[in-house]
């Protein structure tokens, strides 16, 4: 990876959903290496939709996304992409579904090809950059929300990605956790793009903000 | 795994509604009005599941079809759930047809009946996830079989011409048997561990006969 | 996106009552799987071409749901005719075609043309959920019906679930392709839609019983049966009926 | 109904699923006439679990619940408690189980054992209420979020409760809807609780607020 480009350069980027009106209109984004980007706005803004544009979940009608140093369109110029660049999705419910903790950390890497071992120790740094190590063998579905959310981030961090892409990282953990989740994303070295409500959570991890507003994105000051 | 739309001649269309006739009415009898939404739901997901889900095979892909999954599941209320689903297959997608609904009904249904009463208990008393996972093979694999000679059957009934076209779909469906009892297995295995109530669920279906 | 769209419109057949639709459909279904004769079965797929007209059927989707049906009937034309004995009536390429297998073959596709027809004018373009009023009307069992209309009212719920979960796999990087972990994938990915289904099914029962639910449903709903509807009964019945007769006359159920 | 009295006493009351750290324990909680209750705390604090208790759909295995003058522990009990207090679910989708929005209002009056007229009215009337007055014989599957939530409070409402629980009434929808379920609450007339994690909106809801914090309840400023 070229050190020195950019790692996301989105140009004059429109999606709609079918029929209605844009969901984000002409918006330009460029993020460089270990910048951290808050984003703010209110909900159906167009925050996860941009978020979604990036790994290829969603196409743009229309722009130009270029993500690690490379213009992305089709289906396949984006099965890299999601190899390096992790997305955190908002309701940990939808993130997991393995029956346990530990396959379900193991699915991105071994989607990545790695083989048993390696994927073992992706397996326990994971859990242990989430401080919850002994965790492997419990039933996904019965841990509390808290927990869950942590292990989904831990499933996107087993995938050792270049760029993280989290959706409302801290909403609705109780004050410990939301601690917790906080001093993490400040220990990592990634960089990311945060969504949230929270502006005061967005100040102390991001390095600059943006607001997402009828379709456009504006730099903003927290 | 369906009759389509005219081939049936009308024996074989009647005998296959009154037969069907026969199930669901035993299914709704054993189903209470406050289970009516747990079997629908149950119904709904199996429908997206045979809709959407394609098992890569080769170059090709299959669908699943999880008629034993629904059996263990839903005991004799998978009888109506069928009748429902193949409706409304045929409404709105056009596989199967409406004069073949009840054979349609029969050859997805009562296998998951059968595989309810060969496996749902077992799997309740399984302890662990890789004997869940077997039993759930052997589901997959017992009621898609039986869905097989059921279809064949009504096939050659229809016309013993028609016997060609089983001969042709003999290996096909070696191979997407095959796939589908992987796939139950799979299911059964994560439910079985994940959820184990959702076993407890054919007591709702009681009938007399229930072991 | 939605999986339980049905063919809406505003033709004079969309706004019939759904009750006599569907009691049509259903003879109409029956004398033609009966029927063994190329007049009527002829005259159905007439009829099913009229009604499909007359309810303004969009053209892609439907002609997509004929190819389909009729993809079959080329493979039976194909095989059924060059593997039955009898006599041959042509040959292609050398390769007899017995006369029996023909008319098979023909009686086929032309039973399974006519009744699609119909069904889809009929029934497709009938607002699903009045088809289960439609249903309760005709004294279907009540269990049935609600069956019906809870299976109709999560299918678009589960699979927007579907959908989210596989974005989520996606987003790991997982590619399907024929091995075990695919299928482990998809079977993990099944499971936890059923385990979710199971659980919203009981938040329902809740919802239910917060309204009071006692284990026992009220039907609220009723049509309005208008002079068109009586136009329509009374069309079908003589339609219907002049099949029988053409039937009967023709000399009884041959094949 | 005795207006002196208390709408809602409950006393001592611990809640545990199977084999877990209790959810609640010992919790107190009073509630007079005309009063709104904002109630805030982390996903899997309890917060759904003290409403659904309130109408009987979890049993506490301790304390004792008094409701509109009564002290109630078996399912019948909770059968007039039911008719009397509407309880507006986290997920429309769970509410809104019916093909139509019609049938969907008129469920409850008819399990109350309204007949047909005044069951019509009574869907009138909670319709108008929440200002979607033409919807009856719309799919409720085919709702926006927003009107999925406006739907789902009219069929609590066509039951004339005297009591409203709300669980997150306003999450997950646009500003717009946000406001006007903001609106509609201000304006209706009943005693409330209101569950969220918006403060800012409890706040211009409610009377007074309370946090569930480790199986406790603890009043709030806002």
């Amino acid at each position: 990876m070229n050190e020195k480009g950019n790692l996301l350069d989105i140009q004059g980027v429109s999606f709609r959903h079918t029929a209605q009106q844009p969901v984000l209109e002409d918006v330009n984004l460029t993020i460089r290496h270990g910048e951290r980007v808050g984003l703010v706005g209110a909900i159906g803004s167009g925050k996860t939709t941009l978020l979604h544009m990036i790994v290829g979940l969603l196409k743009p009608n229309q722009g130009q996304v270029e993500i690690l140093g490379q213009t992305r369109s089709s289906e396949r110029d984006f099965w890299e992409v999601r190899e390096r660049v992790g997305l955190l999705f908002q309701d940990p419910d939808d993130q997991l579904f393995c029956p346990t903790v530990q396959e379900d950390i193991a699915f991105g890497p071994l989607n990545q090809g790695k083989n048993r071992e390696q994927t073992e120790r992706a397996v326990r740094n994971a859990l242990s950059l989430v401080g919850m190590e002994g965790y492997e063998d419990r039933i996904t579905h019965h841990l509390s929300g808290g927990e869950k959310r942590l292990v989904s981030l831990a499933t996107v961090l087993a995938m050792e990605p270049d760029v993280l892409l989290l959706d409302e990282p801290e909403n609705g953990l109780d004050p410990v956790s939301h601690e917790r989740i906080r001093s993490l994303l400040l220990s990592l070295p990634q960089a990311m793009i945060v969504v949230s409500h929270n502006v005061e959570f967005l100040a102390s991890v991001t390095t600059r903000c943006l607001r997402v507003e009828d379709g456009k994105l504006k730099e903003i000051v927290v | 795994m369906h009759i389509t739309e005219g081939v049936a001649p009308a024996s074989v269309a009647a005998a296959g509604a009154l037969l069907a006739a026969g199930g669901v009415a035993l299914g709704l009898r054993a189903m209470k009005d406050e289970q009516i939404p747990r079997a629908a739901l149950v119904a709904s997901a199996i429908f997206v599941a045979s809709l959407v889900i394609r098992l890569p095979l080769g170059p090709s892909s299959v669908h699943p079809v999880l008629n034993g999954l629904a059996g263990v599941l839903l005991g004799w209320a998978a009888m109506p759930a069928f009748l429902v689903a193949l409706f409304l297959q045929a409404l709105l997608f056009q596989f199967g047809g409406i004069t073949t609904l009840g054979i349609n009904t029969v050859t997805m249904g009562f296998p998951a009946v059968a595989c309810y009463y060969l496996f749902s208990r077992r799997i309740r008393e399984s302890k662990k996830g890789r004997e869940a996972f077997l039993l759930g093979v052997a589901a997959g694999v017992t009621a898609l079989t039986l869905s097989f000679v059921l279809w064949a059957g009504s096939l050659i009934l229809s016309g013993k011409q028609l016997a060609i076209i089983v001969k042709l779909s003999l290996l096909p469906h070696l191979a997407i048997v095959t796939i589908e009892g992987i796939f139950t297995g799979f299911i059964v295995g994560f439910l079985a561990r994940v959820y184990p109530k959702a076993f407890e669920m054919p007591h709702i279906i009681k009938t007399r006969s229930d072991p | 996106m939605s999986c339980t769209t049905h063919f809406s419109g505003h033709t004079v057949v969309h706004r019939l009552d759904p009750r006599p639709r569907v009691v049509a459909t259903l003879v109409f279904a029956v004398l033609i799987a009966l029927s063994g004769h190329y007049r009527v079965l002829c005259s159905g797929v007439a009829v099913g071409a009229f009604l499909a007209m007359l309810s303004k059927l969009p053209i892609r989707p439907l002609a997509k749901r004929l190819l389909r049906l009729n993809l079959f009937m080329v493979v039976l034309f194909l095989l059924i005719p060059t593997t039955s004995p009898g006599e041959p009536m042509f040959r292609l390429l050398s390769v007899p075609f017995s006369h029996d297998g023909v008319h098979l073959a023909a009686g086929i596709t032309l039973k399974a043309n006519a009744i699609l027809l119909v069904f889809t004018s009929l029934l497709g373009t009938v607002e699903l959920s009045s088809l289960g009023h439609a249903f309760h009307h005709l004294h279907m069992p009540a269990k049935l019906t609600h069956l019906f209309m809870f299976t109709l009212r999560y299918l678009d719920v589960l699979h927007h679930e579907y959908v989210t979960l596989l974005r989520t796999m996606k987003a790991r990087a997982f590619r399907p392709a024929m091995s075990v972990h695919t299928y482990r994938t998809y079977g993990y990915l099944m499971g936890m839609l059923l385990v979710r289904s199971l659980v919203r099914s009981e938040r329902i029962m809740a919802a239910m019983k917060c309204r009071g639910f006692r284990g026992e449903f009220h039907a609220y709903h009723h049509f309005h049966f208008h002079q068109r509807d009586a136009v329509f009964c009374l069309t079908s019945a003589i339609v219907l009926m002049l099949f029988a007769f053409v039937e009967w006359i023709s000399g009884g159920v041959a094949r």
